[in-house]
């Protein structure tokens, strides 16, 4: 199987930097193809190995490549870890990969940066495949950094817009103060298992929960607590956690096939792979645990109240990202690890065939991203409209489709989580996926009614141009439309309740909601059945039917709500406050200490004082000696024998 | 011995008399002749001390020739005794505090420091017949005849020094050459030049 | 043929006789004639031959014994007991060939960018790799002092006469605060001479020496590498220094001497005076942690490109001090290992990263003359194969895995973490600080619409350019991505250098 | 009792007072070079005095010397005093200040 | 004391007498020479000190030698600084030449003061007698004066030179004052004789020594120029023409460190504990002073002078020592500064011409652009003054600072150093005139090509001895550990 593996992994690889260097040589055709072509072979080979695994009954293989280095006693290599999770995320990665880089084909047509644009999708695809076929934290942190990378030059790949190279600035230094925790998490890990390998690292996992950390002077802290929490930063960066989500909706920046893959599908939920990953590290501590989901409960419902009032298409999409994501990080708190793989596979589809969606819409638009001057657009746009709707339901959780098994189990799995010793932190999480229902809902199609139903809003210009977009980006639109309402039925059992992952995840017997949960199993059916039993079916509904009752039916009441409670509305519309936080917060800060450490640490009082001063004072010292020779004879002579009567004091006084 | 002792006192006492003398005198001539006194009085005191030939070789050489010398310079040198400053440089005092604690520490040295009593006799006279000119000279001649060739050099040294530094001939000079101006001829003083006789216009 | 026996001999001489070689042809106000080009042909021609000849270091060098290696000894001052005593091990092989492998790459930078006598320019250039080579592999005392001073020469010369406008302050700075640390080297290195009665850094390694000896012989050596690395506070010369220099400069500066710092360090501080190191380790680490900290915000504020880069090599090579010194706040068994060889690393790959920085930078100035970040913008249009490389060394220079920025950070961290949580914090602080300033220029520099009509006339890189940032590219990626074979060569030699430094002398 | 210290005494008064004649005048340099004789004559004067306490003839085979390089010295003093003034129409020491620092 | 005498004496004082009589010689054949070929005199000294140098090793002592009544010695160390002394009053004649035939100062009177200069070096450096050191000083020192005057038209030198033959007078007065002291305390003004009475009565040792001793380190210190008995020092070496400032910086330094030595080590070295103290607060001033001066001077002949007090304070500081390690490092240091003190106005001088001396530091300015080879010369001799391996003026600080420390006084070592941190600035400043400046003056340098050569040897010589230091080194240590 090495050679599958290697091939998945190189395949995009060489085919990124064939079209990264001889791009100009082999032209946009030849770009595109060998690209598409790479992840294309990627991709089956992800489904061959998924295949393998599922109905082959493969093993989960672990390999290791080749020794990075090795110093004292650390052994740092790179390998691969072949497991059914590992699989899965294979397979999500590239099939979305595969979807993007031929929508892309369409949607980058005229772009002079058409050859770099597929090298870096390509690069991409490399680097999360190494990112989730890691069997260490060496190589989980390069693929880790190397999406970052990527994302980054694709967020800023029209260079020329200050927006796009400021959102990309910004999101790499948010994922950087991520990095920053998860490097601290890795260094703990080996200081507390002495490895980098996973399957040693968590073979001794108890040993580093039975281990103490003194970071303050006379505080203990739980070794694994620290660790798990370190890491879990890491994975607050990438998976854009609140407080550092502040980077996802700029990434927006970024062309729309880029949102679909690194900010929607794959890159963004690599710190929700990570933890599920980590699930042997992270069951041994309930503090960790607690704060996942403290965070992710407020990633999950407070991002998704920012969605309602975003009119840029994608950054409501970006903000249900936000919010979904928290989802995900909720699951993972309450020890649902599949549940958050699975959202998180769901999840992949559907939000990866919105914002292709979108993406279709900004084309037809003519790069037009304002809901407010759209509208209508159904008539139009046939494919377009019924594939965003299946997103849009999906996305909602509308009983049937992908999104409801996993968020509907997800929720379920929440609410089961309660264990001792939780209590408010428990009713938090469950409090806040409920409610995040509803405003998922009603942020969803708010969108999904501005643009493709109401009055049309355009102008003229554009209006008489609006077609339907080429097959190239249609047919990704249908290809993952696919999944993403079906796969739901298919996977659910497999996932969730078949003991699908095998020991990829571990749960201890105390937080094994699932496994409580798979008591009351009924399969696919039966769930879809009882959906109109839950809440959550009538919060979803509920958010389907304001969303129309206000931008439908009422279009006015939006501006009398938002007149009436301004200060909510500012809240929501400054996103928090967040980004002025960070911006005239800790970046101002940040310069400005910079700034007073320059001029007066380095400038003033070293340079000057220190260094230049002690410079000049000699230099003064010797324009003041030089006084001294001033000349005159007598001068000369006194001096000789004021030496001499020193000489002469010295042995008759002093000796 | 008493009367060597008036006489030392008295001769020290017009010997530093002379000595302020030069070092205070507004008018170089002054000083030049209060030097001259001094060098009398200190020929005096080393013939009190039995010292003879120094004696007298100070008063030739010295007297006789080098104070000649000094005489004969500032004389040549015509410098102005009323355009000359009266007074003492900036720092005198911290100039004469300074010289008044040298004195103090040889005083003390002189006077209490060392073996007192070993110095304080008088000089043992000299054996019956001792020529202090004879027995330098027997020295000069033999032990320290490498000395004395030094000494040679140098005042050779001192000829050719002066004679450097202070013969010129001045640029500006006129002087007459007269062996040049004797073996002149007529014809090398006139040309006889021909020419055509003018022409009118 | 082997030549092993006398090759570091032939390192240290041929490029020396080259430079000499060089000024002996002499420089030609003609720029393109014959003579110049013999000129440049020979300077190339040399610092390739070196670099050849070094591989030999390479091939034959043994990983598994820390033992000196390809030694040469004779008799120089034997009035003095002074050797001429050359070798290297598993820490000095990898600095000598980062030296000869830097060195070419910076004469085709110069190739014909540098207007004013060239000759004497590239001349400069050889004999400074020689007395660097020089300083790496001696291994007495006073030949390496020798070197080591020498060196500041002709590193006066190339800062003051090709420099830019504050060329003479800077370079005065430079040879003066160099100066001063390394004359109480030199007074250290004497007074062990004194106690053990030879020049020979081993005996100097044996000789028994108490504590108070131990104390200041350590603040003397501290003082000569504290000032060459530069560490916290004594680093103000380097951002002069480097911004002022010519690229070439820069580059070796930032790429070879600021390793001698470190490199002194392993080879007297650890060895010699392991107490005082030890008693003194606490503040190394504190002065390496602030270094990393304190620069990462001043360079963030820095308007200049050079003198960014400058502070931006002031933080990283914090880790190199910070990974020599751990050894002793690490309680556990292993890990010591892993900060010293981290800081190893981080040595030889700031040389690369920084030194491709500076030329990265030294391309822009050739065209547009200017070091001023506000003067460019949306240079990514006009100079995408350039935007390229300097995305690629800036990332870098950021420490991102896959470069090999990143081995030696992640080693030293790792290793911080062991000694104390809050070293590794405030250490890890770099990847938040390091890609601030760094990106923070690029998005300046690179991205954005074509700031004004001089960067619309950039052209993009020339196939000379292209190629010495290509290599650098290659050699900065290959030892990211597989530093097995520059750790190999370390470990033995560490382990040995850990067990020295871990041995009381008292 | 005149002995020894009385001589020496002396000689050192004379010393002291050729310093102070040298650093206090602020007049002409023929004034300078004759307290250099007072001060030559007060070395004469300890060299008498040692040689007739000691009763060895050196300390006046000394004295020779010195008078004879002290005239030497004079003569050589004075011609570049002579020198100066040709220069510089003066000897004034106040005036000497051309080269200071 | 069995002083040999008759023809012993006389092949050992062979040199001196050679050289004496060839003085004259020169003196009466340059009578004879008109000013078109005054360039005969000049090659009639140099054949004089060729000969006089064979002779120097044709007599050179097996063993050392005292005679003339104990007055004069030959030993080692005579032999090695007489040997030097010769060779550097050639090279400083051969560089002089040129300038002098351009300035209209090329007389004969240079070649004899010279000569006659070099003649009391050499009784200096073989003295062992206070007398006889007392008379090769005033030798000395007359002839200096007269040649800081030697150009009767410059009212700066004969500033200078009054200043000088004041002040040296005065030194010499209290040298004298000294010597009487010494003398009558010890009965004798012989040096071995002097140090056989210290060490046979330790009553000797008592405040009236000392204080014949403080007046003589007055004297030792005003030759060497040490503060603060250095003021004549940056007069002197401005105010003479360059010629003549090269002739005081590079030989007389040799017989000033014969006399330190002679007086201080071989007479009074039973006083070391009282000396030392006095010389070392003479030498750090000196070193502190020197340094600190330097660096706010204009005029690079006046620098180089207050760089030469910093020297001294090294070599005090060797001497301060009193080990034989200390003695041989104060020979080293010595002889390795002339190398460069020479090569140094060498190069001022070859950089003057006709009324003009290139004196101000700015003259330097661009001086590679004219001369790469030169500028490459002056750097080399620059660097080696300031310390910098690998030229050799730093084993001549390696060797003070090994001596210093191995005598127990690390502070001293560190003062030392930093104290050369900051005489490296003022080095610097002249490569960087030379180097980074542009030249305001394009003229080509002019000389013949044997000051080229020689100029060239002595630069080289610099970098050549500082990388084989070893011989000279050794040399110096036999010297006094055959003592």
């Amino acid at each position: 199987m090495l050679n599958y593996y290697l091939i998945i992994v190189l395949a995009p690889l060489a085919a990124a930097i064939v079209a990264g260097l001889f791009g100009k040589q082999i032209g946009r055709a030849g770009s595109h193809w060998i690209t598409i072509l790479a992840v294309g072979l990627s991709c089956a080979l992800s489904m061959l190995v998924l295949r393998n695994m599922l109905w082959g009954g493969a093993p989960s293989e672990n390999i290791s490549l080749y020794t990075w280095a090795v110093t004292d006693g650390l052994r740092m290599e790179v390998g691969f870890l072949v497991d059914r999770l590992t699989a899965l995320m294979m397979a999500v990665v590239t099939f979305v990969s595969f979807m993007v880089h031929i929508y892309t084909v369409g949607y980058m047509r005229d772009d002079p940066g058409y050859e770099r644009f597929f090298s870096f999708i390509s690069l991409f695809t490399f680097s999360m495949l190494m990112l989730v076929m890691s069997n260490n934290f060496l190589q989980l942190f390069f693929g880790w950094e190397a999406v970052g990378l990527v994302s980054y030059l694709l967020i800023g790949f029209w260079f020329k817009r200050e927006s796009a190279i400021f959102a990309n600035f910004k999101a790499f230094l948010v994922n950087r103060v991520g990095d920053f925790g998860f490097i601290l998490g890795i260094s703990g890990v080996v200081m507390f298992a002495g490895s980098l390998d996973y399957a040693e690292v968590f073979a001794s996992a108890d040993q580093i929960a039975g281990q103490n950390i003194e970071l303050f002077p006379g505080s203990p802290w739980n070794a694994m607590t620290v660790v798990c929490i370190l890491l879990f930063i890491g994975a607050m960066g990438k998976s854009a956690q609140a407080p550092l989500h502040v980077w996802l909706p700029d990434s927006m920046e970024g062309p729309t096939p880029i949102s679909a893959l690194i900010h929607a599908a794959t890159m963004v939920t690599a710190g929700i792979f990570m933890v599920a990953r980590m699930s042997p590290l992270f069951e041994l501590s309930e503090t960790a645990l607690a704060v996942v989901i403290i965070i992710g409960a407020i990633t999950a419902f407070f991002m998704g109240l920012l969605g309602i009032v975003q009119n840029d298409i994608k950054r409501v999409v970006a903000y249900s990202t936000l919010s979904q994501l928290g989802y995900m990080t909720v699951a993972l708190g309450a020890s649902a690890y599949s549940a958050a793989i699975f959202h998180l596979m769901t999840h992949a589809f559907f939000k990866a065939l919105l914002f292709l969606a979108a993406g279709s819409v900004i084309i037809a638009m003519h790069h037009e991203q304002d809901i407010r001057k759209m509208g209508g657009l159904k008539k139009y746009m046939p494919i377009t409209y019924w594939t965003a709707l299946i997103g849009s339901l999906a996305l909602i959780g509308f009983p049937g489709s992908g999104g409801f098994f996993s968020k509907d189990l997800l929720i379920e799995a929440v609410h089961e989580s309660h264990w001792e010793g939780q209590g408010a932190i428990y009713w938090i999480a469950y409090l806040s996926v409920l409610l995040g229902v509803f405003v998922t809902a009603l942020y969803t199609f708010r969108m999904f009614f501005l643009v493709f139903h109401g009055e049309e809003r355009m102008d003229a210009e554009t209006k008489s141009h609006l077609h339907e977009t080429p097959w190239v980006v249609t047919v990704p639109l249908i290809l993952l439309a696919i999944p993403s309402a079906v796969i739901g039925w298919y996977a659910v059992e497999a996932v969730l309740f078949g003991g699908y992952f095998g020991d990829a995840i571990e749960v201890t017997q105390r937080h094994d909601v699932l496994g409580r949960m798979a008591a009351d199993w009924h399969g696919s059916k039966g769930l879809v059945t009882h959906a109109i039993q839950t809440p959550i079916f009538w919060l979803a509904a509920a958010g389907v039917f304001t969303a129309w009752l206000l931008y439908l039916k009422r279009p006015d009441i939006p501006a009398t709500i938002q007149s009436k409670v301004t200060g909510l509305y500012n809240l929501l519309d400054r996103k928090y406050y967040m980004d002025d936080l960070y911006i005239k917060g800790f970046a101002a800060w940040g310069r400005s200490i910079g700034n007073l450490l320059w001029k007066k640490g380095d400038e003033l009082i070293i340079d000057g004082v220190i260094v230049n001063g002690t410079a000049n004072s000699i230099g003064k010292l010797a324009g003041v000696m030089r006084q001294i020779q001033t000349g005159y004879l007598y001068t000369y002579a006194f001096a000789m024998i004021i030496g001499l009567t020193m000489l002469l004091s010295w042995l008759i006084w002093f000796r | 011995m008493l009367f060597q002792a008036i006489l030392f006192y008295l001769f020290s006492a017009v010997l530093i008399g002379a000595a302020l003398g030069v070092v205070f005198s507004r008018n170089p001539v002054h000083a030049v002749m209060f030097l001259v006194l001094t060098f009398f009085q200190s020929a005096m005191l080393w013939l009190l001390a039995e010292a003879e030939f120094l004696a007298i070789v100070l008063v030739l050489v010295y007297v006789g020739a080098v104070m000649v010398l000094f005489l004969f310079v500032v004389m040549m040198l015509d410098i102005n005794v009323e355009s000359i400053q009266r007074g003492l440089t900036r720092y005198a005092p911290l100039a004469i505090g300074v010289a008044l604690i040298m004195a103090i520490e040889l005083v003390q040295l002189i006077w209490m420091r060392s073996q007192a009593d070993a110095m304080a006799t008088a000089f043992a006279p000299y054996p019956e017949g001792y020529s202090n000119t004879k027995a330098l000279g027997s020295v000069l001649y033999t032990e320290h005849v490498y000395a004395f060739e030094i000494a040679a050099v140098i005042l050779l040294l001192a000829i050719v020094a002066a004679i450097t530094l202070t013969m010129r001939k001045r640029p500006g000079l006129k002087a007459q050459n007269i062996s040049a101006q004797v073996a002149v001829r007529a014809k090398d003083r006139i040309r006889v030049v021909k020419m055509d006789a003018e022409k009118k216009q | 043929m082997d030549f092993s026996h006398s090759l570091l001999s032939i390192l240290i001489w041929l490029p020396i006789i080259g430079g000499i070689g060089l000024l002996a042809i002499g420089d030609d106000e003609d720029t393109t004639s014959s003579r110049s080009s013999t000129m440049r042909i020979v300077a190339l021609g040399m610092s390739l031959l070196t670099l050849v000849l070094s591989i030999g270091l390479y091939k034959w060098f043994d990983n598994d014994t820390g033992a000196m290696q390809f030694v040469e000894r004779f008799s120089w001052i034997p009035a003095l007991d002074v050797w001429y005593y050359l070798g290297v091990d598993g820490i000095s092989a990898p600095l000598i060939l980062l030296t000869t492998f830097i060195t070419p790459l910076v004469v085709i930078a110069g190739w014909d960018s540098i207007k004013t006598r060239p000759a004497q320019y590239f001349a400069a250039f050889l004999i400074l790799e020689g007395l660097m080579i020089g300083v790496f592999s001696a291994l007495d005392g006073l030949l390496f002092y020798v070197f080591w001073e020498a060196m500041l020469i002709p590193m006066f010369l190339i800062i003051g006469v090709w420099g830019g406008q504050r060329r003479i302050y800077a370079t005065l700075k430079f040879f003066l605060y160099t100066f001063l640390g390394s004359v109480l080297m030199l007074v250290a290195f004497i007074y062990l001479y004194g106690q053990a009665g030879s020049f020979d850094l081993f005996e100097f390694m044996n000789v028994p020496l108490s504590m108070t000896a131990q104390k200041l012989i350590f603040i003397a050596f501290l003082l000569a590498f504290a000032v060459k690395v530069p560490m916290w506070p004594v680093h103000t010369w380097l951002p002069d220094a480097h911004v002022e220099a010519p690229t070439g400069g820069s580059v070796i500066l930032a790429a070879i001497m600021l390793k001698m710092g470190g490199y002194g360090f392993l080879r007297l501080s650890l060895p010699i005076v392991p107490d005082g190191s030890a008693y003194f380790s606490g503040l190394v680490i504190a002065l390496s942690l602030i270094a990393i900290v304190y620069i990462g915000f001043v360079a963030l504020m820095q308007k200049d490109m050079k003198k960014l880069i400058a502070y931006s090599s002031i933080a990283h090579m914090g880790f190199v001090t910070l990974g020599f010194f751990l050894m002793w706040s690490i309680a556990a068994s292993s890990g010591a290992g892993l900060g010293m060889t981290g800081g190893m690393i981080q040595m030889v790959s700031h040389g690369l990263i920084s030194g491709a920085m500076f030329l990265c930078v030294g391309v822009l100035y050739d065209r547009m003359h200017s070091r001023q970040i506000a003067d460019y913008g949306g240079v990514a249009n006009t100079m995408p194969k350039f935007t390229a490389f300097m995305v690629l060394f800036s990332m870098a220079n950021a420490g991102l895995p896959g470069t090999s920025g990143f081995v030696g950070e992640f080693m030293v961290i790792i290793a911080s973490f062991k000694a104390n949580f809050w070293y590794a914090f405030l250490a890890a602080s770099t990847l938040v600080l390091g890609a601030a300033y760094t990106l923070w220029m690029v998005k300046r520099v690179l991205y954005g619409e074509v700031a004004n009509n001089k960067v619309a006339e950039l052209q993009d890189l020339n196939q000379r350019e292209f190629i010495v940032l290509g290599v650098l590219a290659i050699a900065v990626l290959l030892l990211g991505l597989w530093p097995a074979p520059l750790v190999d060569m370390m470990n033995v030699t560490i382990e040995q250098l850990l067990q020295q430094a871990g041995h009381s002398k008292l | 009792m005149i002995g020894l210290q009385h001589y020496l005494t002396l000689s050192a008064m004379l010393f002291v007072l050729s310093i102070a004649g040298i650093v206090i005048n602020r007049r002409n340099l023929i004034l300078l070079l004759m307290c250099i004789e007072l001060m030559l004559l007060a070395v004469n004067f300890n060299f008498i005095a040692f040689s007739r306490h000691l009763g060895d003839d050196t300390g006046q085979v000394f004295v020779f010397f010195i008078l004879t390089v002290a005239a030497a010295e004079a003569a050589i003093g004075l011609a570049i005093l002579v020198v100066l003034f040709r220069n510089r129409r003066s000897i004034n020491v106040q005036e000497l200040n051309t080269m200071k620092g | 004391m069995g002083h040999a005498m008759d023809t012993t004496a006389y092949i050992s004082a062979a040199p001196e007498m050679t050289l004496l009589g060839l003085i004259c010689v020169v003196l009466i054949a340059d009578l004879f020479v008109d000013d078109e070929h005054r360039v005969a005199t000049f090659w009639m000294a140099i054949v004089s000190l060729g000969i006089t140098l064979w002779v120097l090793a044709a007599t050179a002592p097996l063993e050392p030698t005292i005679v003339f009544s104990g007055a004069y010695i030959s030993d080692a160390l005579s032999q090695i600084l007489k040997v030097t002394a010769t060779g550097f009053v050639a090279v400083v004649f051969l560089y002089s030449r040129d300038y002098l035939r351009a300035n209209d100062l090329h007389k004969g009177e240079f070649y004899v003061l010279g000569l006659v200069g070099l003649l009391g070096m050499k009784i200096m450096i073989s003295a062992n007698s206070l007398l006889t050191m007392y008379l090769g000083l005033e030798t000395l020192a007359l002839s200096l004066y007269a040649l800081v005057a030697i150009d009767r038209n410059n009212a700066t030198s004969a500033e200078s030179a009054m200043k000088y033959f004041v002040l040296g007078a005065i030194a010499s007065g209290a040298l004298l004052y000294g010597i009487s002291w010494v003398y009558g305390v010890t009965g004798t003004i012989m040096l071995d004789e002097i140090a056989a009475v210290i060490a046979a009565d330790p009553g000797v040792n008592s405040l009236p020594l000392w204080f014949g001793l403080a007046f003589l380190i007055v004297g030792i210190a005003f030759k060497f120029g040490a503060v603060p008995f250095h003021m004549w020092l940056p007069d002197v070496y401005q105010g003479a023409r360059t010629p003549v400032t090269l002739y005081i910086a590079s030989a007389p330094k040799l017989a000033a460190l014969a006399f330190a030595i002679r007086v201080l080590v071989d007479g009074l070295g039973g006083l070391h504990e009282v000396w030392a103290d006095m010389i070392m607060v003479v030498a750090v001033l000196s070193l502190l002073v020197g340094n600190v001066i330097a660096i706010a001077q204009t005029n690079i002949k006046r620098m180089l002078g207050y760089s030469t007090i910093a020297h001294v304070g090294f070599i005090l500081l060797a001497i301060f020592c009193g080990t034989e390690k200390g003695n041989a490092a104060a020979l080293f240091y010595t002889l390795t500064y002339i190398v460069a003190a020479a090569g140094a106005f060498g190069i001022i001088i070859l950089l003057s011409r006709r009324g003009y001396d290139a004196e101000n530091l700015s003259d330097f300015k661009g001086l590679n652009a004219r001369s790469p080879w030169f500028a490459m010369m002056m750097m080399f001799l620059m660097f080696s003054m300031a310390g910098v391996p690998p030229f050799i003026g730093f084993f001549g600080k390696l060797n003070v600072i090994d001596a210093v420390l191995s005598s127990g006084y690390p502070g001293l070592a560190v003062l030392m150093v930093v104290a050369s941190v900051v005489g490296a600035y003022y080095y610097l400043r002249v490569v960087w005139y030379m180097y980074f400046e542009e030249a305001e003056d394009q003229a080509v340098l002019q000389a013949n090509n044997d000051t080229r050569l020689v100029l060239s040897l002595n630069g080289v010589a610099v970098l050549a001895l500082g990388i084989a230091p070893g011989w000279l080194w050794a040399l110096c240590t036999a010297i006094f550990a055959s003592q």
